[in-house]
């Protein structure tokens, strides 16, 4: 198509090459290639001769099957590219849309120039049928828009995983994924949908293995049921979604709050409302998150900020719901489901956990004993038997300490606060985060989930400059954890860095939360809604504009 | 450990699935029960609160009938759980005096199958009404028949919504006058027995409250179907649907039929004109045949999988993966 | 049972009578009844005479069929007794249920001695299965619980319409119901549950006599999806639920708000979280219907005072939706629902509305178009012809102007911001709702739905004992009226007061709302979760003991 | 007024439900269209976007042949209405240049039921896949089959769902190895042709893609029934399920059956009996009865309730509930 210059920071790769889309191509000017795009097996093995030593082969996961042993020498990056470009513009639209989507692929991953190669392909496709570039305008978002990482991450990722052989590399679905498996999860249910599938695809592939199951259902609500069943019958388990089928879960989850059921539900976050952008980035789903429920309905809602993250995220999740009796929900997101990190290999030996029943006979219980310490009780499965001859029952109704139906007002006061209580108990025992940077300043940047990447960043750059910045990842979402307010006194600014939207009154959803909260006009926020993971620079912008004008308003 | 134990009594299911009904009913406690010393539970071990139901109502006798059921079969409270889902008869846990669950509305068999596939060592039964069964919960109805999950569903059929004070029911008929439908139901009913038998469930049975006898058989004979059985019980509103099954009831006058000698169970175009017949129609078991279970096919893919990480550890199967991600 | 005394408040009463519950029992000491309580038809007709004129006769309506010429000499009180008990018990539980629950509200009603009663009942009932007094008990609470009004009320509403005719007099379920139909809505869909299974079976009973249609779904989601393609199909259409089924339209509310199509959605409010307490007032589903959707979804949120407000709420609510293409919810309560109250007779031929889509061909049309003033775009129906032969689609993808699918990182930012920026115009044009009391002072009672009787009633109190306190109701709940921080400024104190519970954090659900938007310390929650409806000595209580606590805090 | 409009419509069509299907299609434009002296829209009016299919999707055929549909009945713009779930299948409104509604997955039929029901001067068809239809969508399709909801119905089915990336569908035949089976599916497949029947549509048809005549047919038929008429088409997924119905496409090899000339499409045992065919069976009109459409007994209720107002306006009908109030 045309010629184009590598930001020189890529370090190792050609300063010029030649991109030409097109099955099998390789991206090369020279004889040996750095970057080979397969998009089928037949392309993948014949061409991966001319790449280069610890040159990049991006496949398409959905037609070829790596060769393992080629692990060693290339860069390996599978990419679901036939179906990712069905997903965003419903089919592939002649193998046009396929390259197109590989093209802004390689753009994100390169940094290339996007407007410029819009221009481009508005050149190209901008035929009398309009629909057709916009087609291709589409998959080419969808590619830019998968949020792959930067290759240059990838690089050195991956590099230094060589020299230490103690880094493993996958990406954020699959690390909370086995983090489920090593948190002892062996049961899950789950109902098909962009970008919260992978997980379900691998639990339902190696559960067996550990002689669990999992169960796509005919739809979200039955997914969660079943998991609500699963975790009644014993052992914690697992349900997801993303979008829509997040929406569909609330009932279900508000009876596991009422129930005080344990169960684990992932929100693999994409753009939204409605079906939205399925293959974009978003964390718009914060509010339903924790507010997404009839009645006063609290639960446990975690973030997890990088790859790592999410594998430890799964493993807290499960022992949360485990021990407050409580839905605990995963906030991650299309950018970290997808992203290929490494990190330090994790001691499997150290953290996988038996958490299979105990069925040792008891002499009496309560399930909903109001005498239980900060209000925590445990479930008891189905199968313990139980001396005195008085078996609990699990219920959406109000309730006494048996389970058993009750409207005394006094019940249901005490039944209410009971369920607060015990995440206040919670929240106290949380660990209060760490600031990135000195403790006290002019400016906070507060973030959540995956922006954690790009926030110190710019920290680092802000102080680079002399600027005084600091930032506050907070990946307990609710409960917060306590503490927070002291944090917030050494600062004169706190914005809050969202991939959302500034909402009616100027703030995004955790922004929104921490004002309710702390009742300090000095918080507002950085929000954004164009899909795309924040750069580096516009987060530093934004923060330098608010700065101003909120001089002007203070 | 617990897990290493259910997947081989999975196993177990699995290769009895196409055994006699005794043997494969998956209860190991009939079987095996090491507490066989232990003296049979009688209703006062069982009852738990005094039902809330109305004088008269047909739910009473179904609850009789599960306790007449867990007394004969000498069932263990460890190894039954009762769920249900939202309705007057939906109630039913409260009154059972064993584990049991109050789920949401129409929800009660996804809820189910997440105990059955995880818990082969426990007899699960769902009970619910019409509304929960037919309306809201229907396609969930559908999807485990098909799947076949090894549990017994008891339909509380009185052709009305009965918690929610008499609205139309997708069982009421044609001309019942409800709240919805002041002038009388105008749309087509759905026929109970066809869904399900279209549906693929492996055992489907119709039985009234108004005889015992009977409806203790085909409790019986579905918690012995290894697979998902279903029972249509008509069981009255004496509230807002008064006398509704009086044709069925030989003390009202009505004729209850039986389903015929001759009628071969496994024929699915026989059970399916069984179905069609005008109400009062025929009570009995319309269609049984094994098909394997959800369960079952679950079982032999973990058999399957674990083969080759025969003697490994969770964290050392999981170490495997995590060494080719290196 | 026994004797007891009335509290003399009650003007015109006997001073005592005996309660003597049973089926068409007379509850008098005299031989003329005041009140007559009447399960059965026999009842009602043999033991009418027996009650003195202008008296009270209570019956099961669930049972009896009011003679409607009696209206003038009784006050006949119709409550569904039966229908009540079962639904709060699951089952009448031998008559005795009825009775007792007959007993609950003949207890609220005359204000008797509740925990009095209570004791009663556990000797009554104490027998050897307890499960039997939980199931009395459960009952009375129903009864209790079940916000029918007081009777003085009831009784004062009834006489001064006497006097003057021009009063009507109905519930707010009545009213809501028939605000819609004055509004010009002509067809509804939804699915039964407590309490708001009345108004779908009045609008079932009524919309034929206007030419329209009431469909009993299969689900609730099945319910608000055939209001939006009603709606979609040219005229404003209406769903509602209470509790679970409130959740259930989550995933569908987002899509009207991604597709910008008008519908109402009807919230009676109960005790929450999951199956809760069907059958008690509670005020805990702000929070979903604010913040209850994946992805940044705004819609409106509007909560009628009293029953006459529902009444014009309905019709405002049906204006919004047609004019700003955008689902509204309206938060009614089982206290309003069910209460009994009588209001000036609305002028019925002026308020009637004919809003019958307009097929008028048009030139061209944009459905999403970018250039409207304010974002504010009105959907055009199908059956409309377009002269450019350009057809829109409306969709829950994110789309462009011609609702077309697009992943462009610039559509997404300006479609987000269209559909804020259309409620934030709407906010602009609400009313800044008037201050009860002086609009400067040392207390402030915030309140919203069915808690503005309560309140204002504890202002006059409060101020007759010489304390500084006024009120202020919001009705519109989301997007919350401009200007309030003006009212705000003029008070020391603001309490939040509010039958939810007071959260993770100390505050109730508008609480948050205002706290967040306002950031200011001062704005603190009265919450209650016995699911009752406000006493005001309760209100003025609380207030005065965070006052205190408030000034140390200060 | 268009509500008076709608209601005379309304009773014409409570009336007409006996009718010849040709005048009962309930389409006034297509009889008494004031329209007459338009050209009747060609393909080119039609079209919208160009499809995001894959090359070969079994979809593009289906749309052509709705283009086709459209033509040849000459109906305009105004007068259709296209509606659709969510996925691959589903994107077909983008690619109708006519009023469209692209709504959530697995609800498309209640909405547009509430077309069909407040909108008899409307053609309402409504397209999806097998995973909208059969899963997610499973009990909306029951529920408007028994209330018989006047509009039509295409169900792509490709045995797979293929917009989120080859998971197994309801339809899938056991073996069929997708992301969530890689072993090959083990659960039993729904058979789409004995639920509906069960459920009660009243026009149930079953083609394929690759029989462009047949399709049309088909459709034609469906659009002329006055009832909810659905048909299962065949249509395959080149990406995910590449030959998965050869064996009913003569081109590859495979046969193409037509519903057998002496079948009685009355006889729901007979039609029953069809649908237990092993693949791949037959196509064509498998049943087809009349039953008063919800749409009409809606408006018999209608005409019956206002009766009584004759000549009043809604003010002074709604006037009369106030009087009683007072
Ligand atoms: C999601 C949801 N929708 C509606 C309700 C209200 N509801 C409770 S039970 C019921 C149906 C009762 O009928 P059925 O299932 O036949 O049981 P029955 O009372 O007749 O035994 C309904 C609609 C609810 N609890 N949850
Ligand atoms: C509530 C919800 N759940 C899941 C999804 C994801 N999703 C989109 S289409 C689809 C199924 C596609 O299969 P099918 O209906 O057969 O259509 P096809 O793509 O095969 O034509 C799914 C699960 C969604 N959009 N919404
Ligand atoms: S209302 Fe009907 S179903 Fe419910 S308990 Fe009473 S009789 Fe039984
Ligand atoms: S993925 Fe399959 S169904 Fe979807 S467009 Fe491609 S071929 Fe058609
Ligand atoms: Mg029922
Ligand atoms: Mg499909």
């Amino acid at each position: 198509m045309t010629f184009m210059t590598i930001p020189s920071t890529i370090s190792g790769g050609p300063s010029v090459f030649q991109v030409r889309i097109g099955s099998g191509e390789v991206l090369s000017a020279g004889d040996e290639a750095d970057v080979l795009l397969a998009f089928y097996q037949h392309s993948y093995e014949n061409h991966l001769a001319a790449l280069k030593r610890g040159g990049i082969v991006v496949y398409d996961s959905d037609h070829v099957e790596p060769n393992q042993d080629c692990e060693k020498d290339y860069h390996q990056i599978g990419v679901p590219i036939s179906g990712l470009t069905i997903e965003a513009i419903g089919g592939t639209a002649r193998d046009k849309g396929k390259n197109i989507f590989a093209l802004g692929l390689v753009a994100k991953m390169f940094d290339l120039d996007a407007p410029k190669l819009e221009k481009l392909i508005a050149e190209r496709f901008g035929g009398k049928d309009e629909s057709v570039l916009q087609n291709a305008l589409n998959a080419f978002h969808a590619g830019y828009g998968h949020a792959l990482g930067n290759v240059i991450e990838t690089f050195q990722f991956v590099e230094s995983q060589k020299r230490s052989g103690h880094q493993v590399v996958m990406s954020g679905n699959e690390a909370l994924a086995y983090g489920l498996i090593a948190a002892g999860v062996r049961f899950g249910a789950g109902y098909p949908i962009t970008p919260w599938s992978d997980i379900m695809e691998l639990l339902r592939r190696e559960l067996p293995k550990y002689g669990g199951t999992f169960v796509q259902t005919e739809d979200e609500i039955a997914a969660i049921s079943m998991a609500l069943g699963a975790s009644y019958a014993g052992r914690v388990s697992v349900t997801g979604s993303s979008g829509p089928g997040i929406s569909l879960k609330t009932e279900a989850i508000g009876w596991g709050v009422m129930a005080e059921m344990p169960v684990v539900i992932i929100d693999v976050q994409r753009g939204g409302p409605s079906t939205g952008m399925p293959t974009n980035v978003e964390q718009s789903d914060l509010n339903i998150a924790v507010h997404g429920g009839h009645g006063d309905s609290p639960r446990v809602v975690l973030a997890p900020a990088n790859v790592e993250d999410c594998f430890l995220t799964a493993i807290e999740a499960v022992n949360i719901a485990r021990q407050y009796s409580v839905p605990v929900i995963i906030l991650s997101d299309q950018a970290i489901a997808t992203r290929i990190e490494a990190f330090e290999e994790p001691d499997l030996e150290k953290l996988c956990q038996d958490i299979s029943p105990d069925f040792t006979p008891v002499a009496e219980h309560k399930p909903y004993d109001l005498g239980a310490s900060g209000g925590v009780t445990r479930h008891l499965p189905p199968g313990t038997r139980i001396g005195s001859g008085k078996y609990p029952v699990v219920t959406g109704l109000e309730h006494d300490e048996m389970g058993h139906p009750s409207g005394a007002p006094k019940v249901h006061e005490q039944m209410v606060a009971k369920r607060r209580k015990k995440l206040q108990k919670l929240a106290a025992e949380l660990p209060v985060p760490a600031v990135y940077g000195p403790p006290e300043g002019n400016v906070l940047l507060v973030g959540w989930g995956s922006t954690q990447g790009p926030l110190r960043e710019a920290v680092d750059r802000a102080r680079g400059a002399g600027d005084s910045v600091s930032a506050l990842h907070i990946k307990h979402i609710s409960p917060l954890p306590n503490g927070l307010e002291d944090i917030f006194a050494g600062f004169n600014h706190i914005f809050v860095v969202e991939m959302n939207d500034e909402g009616l009154y100027g703030y995004g959803q955790l922004g929104g939360l921490l004002r309710a909260r702390f009742c300090d006009p000095k918080i507002r926020g950085i929000t954004k809604t164009d899909g795309l993971t924040f750069k580096v620079k516009e987060i530093m912008e934004r923060a330098r504009n608010n700065v101003a004008s909120g001089m002007r308003r203070l | 450990m617990l897990r290493r134990r259910i997947d081989e009594t999975r196993f177990v299911m699995s290769s009895t699935t196409t055994e006699t009904p005794g043997r494969s009913n998956g209860n190991p406690s009939v079987a095996q029960s090491p507490d066989g010393g232990r003296k049979p539970l009688t209703k006062k071990d069982i009852a738990a609160d005094h039902p809330t139901w109305c004088p008269g109502c047909g739910d009473f006798s179904v609850l009789a009938l599960y306790f007449k059921l867990i007394e004969k079969r000498r069932i263990w409270h460890e190894k039954i759980t009762t769920v249900a889902g939202i309705g007057c008869s939906s109630r039913f846990p409260y009154f059972v005096q064993g584990h049991g669950a109050h789920y949401i509305h129409g929800r009660a068999l996804p809820f189910a199958t997440g105990i059955s596939l995880t818990r082969p060592d426990l007899h699960v039964f769902v009970f619910g009404g019409d509304g929960d069964a037919f309306s809201i919960g229907g396609n969930h109805l559908n999807h485990t028949a098909r799947k076949n999950l090894k549990m017994t569903y008891v339909i509380m059929d009185n052709w009305v919504y009965g918690l929610t004070k008499k609205q139309t029911s997708p069982t009421s008929p044609i001309g019942f006058k409800s709240k919805t439908d002041i002038w009388g139901s105008v749309d087509h009913p759905i026929n109970p027995m066809k869904q399900l038998i279209s549906a693929g469930a492996t055992f489907v049975a119709r039985t009234t409250h108004t005889n015992p006898n009977h409806v203790l058989q085909m409790m019986e004979a579905a918690m012995d179907h290894d697979g998902f059985s279903v029972i249509e019980c008509l069981s009255e509103c004496v509230e807002f649907y008064d006398g509704a099954f009086d044709a069925s009831n030989p003390r009202k006058g009505g004729t209850f039929n039986p389903v015929p000698e001759d009628h071969d169970v496994t024929d699915e175009f026989a059970a399916y004109k069984l179905a069609a017949e005008p109400f009062p129609g025929y009570f009995g078991v319309f269609y049984k045949i094994d098909r394997p279970t959800k369960n079952a096919n679950e079982a032999k893919i973990n058999t399957q999988s674990r083969e080759k990480f025969k003697g490994l550890k969770d964290w050392q199967i999981l170490q495997k993966n995590f060494d080719r991600m290196k």
